[in-house]
């Protein structure tokens, strides 16, 4: 795909990549320690030795950012993945299937759409307490509905398509239809919504911790930064600009890609 | 060609229609010749792909984006049309030329009621008051044959059969007594039976007003039943054209025949169907000389040097076949 | 018309789709795609079954080739009834019923190669091993007159025709005895159509296939048919050898069909010449199957329609002989 | 819209709310095992844990409870807040106002922005208002309404230093007051989502265009402009109406966090806190009042969906 005929996915995988650069980056080598606090350098603000500049406790903002990383990658991917299963299963099985099954399947989710996305990670923490895993599974559980929504439609308008009923006609079970023959030519619309999905949740991961109610200490998170940083706002901007600008990136580079995809797939996904 | 005295509605000459590049451009349609008279009929003829849709949308100017015209002349009541740009030919379109597509499922507006939409020429193109506009679309509608057209006026496309939409679209078509109408394909995703009275409808509509008609159709049946003249086209030009009799009667162009006898009759039930060799060529990727030549019974090697000529055959009738003419002048010495 | 057993036999077939209810204890209403439709086939022949849009012949041809199950009636294939059969009999009757449909864009996975297309079925019912299979479908790709190049290929860069050869021969990959063709050239240019017409009349003779060819195209269907079934609404109004039902169509809908060709008159050889008793033109729209008049469907169209058709349903009587298996559905046929 | 079709949706809706009720019911009283002990901690007292037991009606089988629960909720009786010891529905009222207004603020913003935005982009495809229209939504969507909400902090009282963040006016104080404290916030929550709906508007106008009926108009005389206007507008119009609902559910979501960024004494703000305190009447009623909430958005926007698309009217 020429970059001139498909900016967006161009620019969404040069983002992503930096990120994911910087996400393996993260494990092997950071600057400084991230959690290595220095009272003597406070609120440096940004240069040669520290980039992006030091917080409250004199820590190394660059690097901390870099750790950061690590836990948007794994909200993001797990919650996509956890949540694009399940919400595959549901509405792939929903729209194959049709009938009753369809109709219960497409209530439950109406009820699950009706608590917005923070509403459920809320609940969640409420009652399980916080933590990674708790926030992960309750960020998988907010996209369900909307992932299963696209799956269903996917399978809906290939169900009665004539190369299925071929496949029928030569034998072909109700699994290797779905799989084999279905879902490939379903599959754009949810690489599209995955894509996005991860974008969604750093947001919702960010926005949590933010909170106060996500990713708890030592795990490391822009969220919080945002939050702790937010106190001297005024004195040290820096520390609030860098995990800004952080999540904007990832934000940006994974909506990106999903458009890139959607152009990319329009022309061969007829 | 230059056809009888009166000056003719439509005269189409030498019209090239490309795709892509400036330097490398695709012809879709080549060299083109087509000329309609007030009150005819011409039907035109061709398979998929062979630039007859293509042709009609130049005519109207609704080319679709990415294709221009390169090169010829369309005029219209002595009118050149081919240069106007955007709304240059607004004047016209619904008032002297209006169109008929082939899907009536998709042509109408969704949510828009029937009335509305045939009251709009009207209201574009004449002085008519919202009143006057709407009796005057309740008459047509009666013409086209709705019945109960108080009721129909308000009712969404989707309420009607195919057949009602057509009559719908028609009824849109001739509002503001158009001279031409192009129908592209109309009945094609009708059932025979409906085909068959909106067929009746288009000739009632010929005779009643007057109006001209260019059918454009891949069924030669269709085109047969209807149009005084026949132009069949193949790979962007005409490469015949005659009245329909003599077409039927005695088809010149190698392609013509092949389509007259791919056709299954009473008479080929039981022996396999003459069936033309090879495909139409894919845009791009026309031969030099005839296109038709690879396919061709009777080619010569002269055929393949450069595009042929639409020659003489008969009074009338023209076909773009140097070998078929020439035997066609010994027979006449 | 020798007397061998029918290997298809179709009774009494109906299929009703549920209109979906404003609440639960709303009465049920039902849209009567196909109203009580038999026939019999029998090995080796081609029974044309043609109607216009919504007249159900399509679902007919699916619950005949055993992927649609009928509301009611029975579909007999070779003496088994193609509903109720077990695992094993099931499979065995899956081979040999196949369905070619009409879109040769929709007909074939997009984002499969032609290769794979072909060697599904194959892979499915688990025969042979890789190189086999590939052997057989090399073979199928000559049988239906396509270059061996053409394997890796994807469908939408194929031609209408040669995607229409693509699909046939993967319906016969498995061998059928019986072949439903549900508007298999209606897609496709006339020059097309016939290299397609030429290409199915050949693989019955080949490998003695019966089908049920299916088309609202009356000039395919003769050329093509041994015996002829005309629906209307649901309902077979009349099945003739194709020379009688063509020389002398009793059912007035078959003859408004047959007048409704398009043609120029009077030309040589063309297919208006079937037109017998002169021009029929129809008034009015195909009645919407989910409310089917009163008495015989046809009567607010038919022009000779008397009180009695308004009333009474005909029932479908034999017409001569015993062994003309010729019938028709009407008070006053002819 | 034919009264059949109204019962049939009003049925679903009820199905809905009421498997709503379920869910938000078995996340506060199966999920935690014993709420009791989450509530007072593992250290508690048993005396206390029975006392708390029969409070909160918790040695009733569950069924039980959940019909009382219900039948509760519907006498408008909430429970009462354990940290606050006073009613929950009295706590809800008076922060309702707050959310519900910044609620509002925003989606009327994003109907403002977005619908000329989308109509633009569309009608000079690949022109450079296309472009910039297409990079600012972009952007636009890469910032969540909390981070927006501190770069405008930082932005207005940091460095043009007009509002000071913590100065939240009440209604019954000065109405112009307290929209004026709404402004930022509702700007933070509504541009993410003006973004999206713009980007929907174009495509889906951008589809319509393109459809054979605008051919058919242009083939009857009109210019492109009155095409599209008269004729593309609505139909693009509306599958944009679903869009609007989603968005409602967001927007509520959205306002949850940035009432907790400005300060503003509002619903999100009562949750977050009610959390550290496990509060679960509090919780659990206004889990159960924003679900249902959103619930009856969707179903309203569903309707209005009917109503614009003639098609649909069974």
């Amino acid at each position: 795909m020429g970059a001139k005929r498909n900016p967006s996915l161009v620019a969404g995988l040069a983002i992503v990549g930096i990120l994911t650069g910087v996400f393996i980056l993260g494990f092997l080598f950071t600057p400084y320690d991230a959690n290595l606090m220095d009272l003597s350098s406070r609120f440096l603000s940004p240069s040669a030795a520290h980039p992006f500049g030091t917080d409250n406790f004199g820590r190394d903002v660059l690097s901390r950012v870099m750790i950061g990383t690590r836990t948007a990658f794994l909200v993001g991917l797990l919650t996509v993945l956890i949540g694009g299963s399940a919400g595959l299963a549901i509405g792939a099985t929903a729209g194959y299937s049709g009938g009753l099954v369809d109709e219960a399947a497409m209530r439950l989710m109406d009820a699950m759409m009706a608590f917005p996305g923070i509403l459920l990670a809320l609940v969640v923490v409420t009652v399980l307490g916080p933590g990674t895993g708790k926030l992960i599974l309750a960020l998988g559980l907010m996209f369900v509905p909307s992932f299963a929504r696209i799956a269903r439609g996917g399978f809906l308008q290939y169900r009665d398509r004539e190369f299925v009923l071929s496949a029928r006609s030569w034998g072909a079970g109700p699994v290797r239809i779905m799989a084999l023959h279905i879902l490939p030519n379903a599959a754009s619309p949810m690489i599209v919504a995955a894509s996005v999905g991860f974008a969604n949740a750093v947001i919702a991961e960010a926005s949590l911790s933010y909170l106060g109610i996500g990713v708890q200490p030592p795990d490391p998170s822009w969220g919080r930064m945002l939050s702790e940083s937010q106190a001297f706002l005024f004195k040290a901007p820096w520390c609030t600009l860098a995990p800004a600008v952080a999540i904007a990136l990832a934000v940006l580079g994974f909506n990106l890609l999903g458009d890139g995809i959607r152009a990319a797939r329009k022309g061969g996904g007829q | 060609m230059e056809t009888p005295a009166k000056e003719n509605l439509l005269e189409v000459k030498g019209l090239s229609l490309a795709f892509g590049p400036k330097d490398k451009p695709l012809f879709a349609v080549e060299n083109l010749d087509l000329s309609l008279g007030a009150g005819e009929i011409l039907g035109v003829v061709g398979e998929s792909g062979c630039g007859k849709t293509l042709s009609a949308l130049a005519v109207i100017g609704l080319l679709p984006p990415g294709c221009r015209i390169e090169a010829g002349s369309i005029r219209f009541l002595g009118q050149e049309l081919s240069g106007l740009r955007g709304d240059g030919m607004r004047g016209l379109r619904g008032r002297e030329i209006a169109m008929i597509f082939q899907e009536p499922a998709t042509a109408l507006n969704p949510v828009q009621t029937i009335g509305a939409q045939i009251v709009e020429p009207l209201l574009l193109h004449t002085a008519m008051t919202m009143k006057e506009a709407r009796a005057e679309a309740l008459s047509i509608m009666t013409k086209v044959g709705f019945a109960g057209v108080e009721r129909l006026y308000g009712v969404y496309p989707h309420q009607l059969s195919g057949g009602m939409r057509q009559r719908a679209m028609i009824a849109m078509a001739i509002a503001c007594k158009p001279r031409l109408i192009i129908a592209d394909e109309p009945t094609t995703a009708l059932d025979a039976t409906i085909q068959a009275q909106i067929l009746e409808l288009l000739v009632r509509i010929n005779r009643d007003y007057g109006m001209a008609i260019l059918l454009i159709s891949h069924d030669l049946g269709v085109v047969g039943g209807l149009c005084g003249r026949v132009a069949v086209m193949y790979a962007g030009s005409v490469v015949e054209e005659a009245s329909t009799t003599e077409l039927f009667r005695d088809p010149v162009h190698p392609y013509t025949k092949g389509l007259i006898a791919s056709r299954p009759t009473k008479e080929s039930k039981g022996r396999p169907l003459y069936s033309i060799p090879g495909a139409v060529p894919r845009l791009g990727h026309k031969p030099s000389g005839c296109p038709f030549m690879p396919r061709c019974g009777s080619a010569v090697p002269s055929c393949a040097l450069e595009r042929p000529d639409s020659l003489e055959v008969g009074p009338g009738h023209e076909a773009r076949c140097p070998p078929e003419a020439e035997k066609r002048r010994r027979v006449d010495e | 018309m020798s007397e061998k057993p029918y290997l298809v036999e179709v009774r009494d077939l109906r299929k009703y789709y549920p209109i979906p209810r404003p609440h639960p204890f709303a009465g049920r209403r039902y849209v009567k795609a196909v109203d009580g439709c038999s026939f019999g086939i029998r090995e080796g022949e081609i029974f044309g079954l043609v109607g216009e849009s919504g007249c159900g012949k399509s679902t007919t041809g699916r619950m005949a080739a055993g992927l649609e199950i009928p509301t009611a009636g029975s579909v007999n294939f070779s003496g088994f009834p193609v509903a109720g059969a077990g695992r094993e009999e099931a499979r065995v009757m899956r081979r040999s019923m196949q369905i070619v449909f009409q879109d040769p864009a929709g007909a074939l996975n997009p984002r499969m190669r032609v290769g794979t297309i072909l060697e599904e079925p194959l892979r499915i019912q688990r025969i042979g091993n890789r190189d086999e299979r590939r052997e057989r479908v090399a073979e199928m790709l000559d049988l239906v007159g396509l270059d061996g190049s053409l394997l890796g290929r994807y469908p939408r860069e194929l031609s209408g025709g040669q995607r229409q050869r693509v699909v046939i021969g993967a319906a016969l990959m498995l061998d059928p005895r019986f072949l439903v063709a549900d508007e298999p050239v209606s897609a496709l240019d006339v020059s097309v159509q016939s290299q397609i017409l030429n290409l199915l009349m050949e693989l019955r003779g080949k490998l003695g296939l019966t089908m049920l060819f299916i088309s609202h195209n009356l000039d395919v269907v003769r050329y093509v048919s041994d015996r002829v079934a005309v629906m209307y609404l649901g309902r077979i109004v009349e099945t003739a050898s194709v020379g009688d039902l063509f020389d002398s169509p009793l059912h007035p809908y078959t003859r408004a069909l047959m007048s409704a060709i398009p043609g120029p008159a009077g030309a040589s050889g063309s297919s208006g010449s079937g037109r017998a008793g002169g021009r029929v033109v129809l008034r009015g729209d195909p009645p919407n199957p989910a409310e089917v008049p009163s008495g015989c469907p046809f009567h607010p169209r038919c022009p000779k329609a008397a009180d009695l058709c308004a009333v009474k349903v005909p029932e479908s009587e034999r017409v001569g002989n015993h062994g003309s298996g010729r019938f028709v559905r009407c008070f006053f046929p002819g | 819209m034919s009264a059949q079709y109204l019962i049939r949706r009003f049925l679903t809706l009820i199905v809905t709310v009421v498997l709503v009720s379920i869910l938000a019911f078995a996340a506060f009283n199966v999920l935690p095992g014993d709420p009791a002990l989450t509530i007072l901690g593992v250290e508690a007292s048993p005396e206390k844990l029975a006392a708390l037991h029969a409070r909160l009606g918790l040695d009733l089988p569950l069924p039980e409870r959940y019909l009382v629960w219900v039948s509760g909720l519907l006498r408008g009786d909430l429970g009462t807040s354990i940290r606050f010891s006073q009613p929950v529905a009295a706590l809800l009222s008076s922060r309702l106002e707050v959310t519900l207004a910044l609620s509002f603020l925003a989606f009327a913003m994003i109907l403002v922005v977005s619908l000329p935005l989308g109509l633009i982009a569309a009608r000079n495809r690949g022109r450079p208002w296309d472009l910039a229209v297409g990079l600012g939504t972009q952007l636009g969507m890469a910032i969540p309404p909390f981070l927006l909400g501190i770069l405008l902090i930082l932005v207005f009282s940091v460095i043009l230093r007009w509002a000071s963040p913590a100065a939240y006016v009440s209604p019954r104080e000065s109405l112009p007051g307290f929209l004026a404290c709404l402004i930022l916030p509702a700007v933070a929550v509504a541009v993410p989502k003006a973004a999206v709906v713009a980007r929907f508007l174009r495509s889906s106008l951008l589809d319509q265009m393109g459809s054979d009926y605008v051919r058919t108009a242009l083939s009857k005389g009109n210019t492109a402009k009155r095409a599209v206007y008269r004729h593309a507008l609505k139909n693009a119009l509306i599958p944009v109406v679903t869009v609007l609902g989603v968005t409602a559910a967001d927007i509520i979501a959205g306002s949850l966090v940035v009432e907790q960024v400005f300060n503003l004494p509002g619903l999100g703000r009562l949750l977050v806190s009610s959390i550290g305190y496990r509060d679960f009447p509090l919780i659990q009623a206004m889990v159960i009042y924003i679900a249902v909430a959103v619930a009856l958005i969707n179903f309203l926007v569903d309707l209005l969906y009917r109503a614009v698309d003639p098609r649909i009217r069974l």
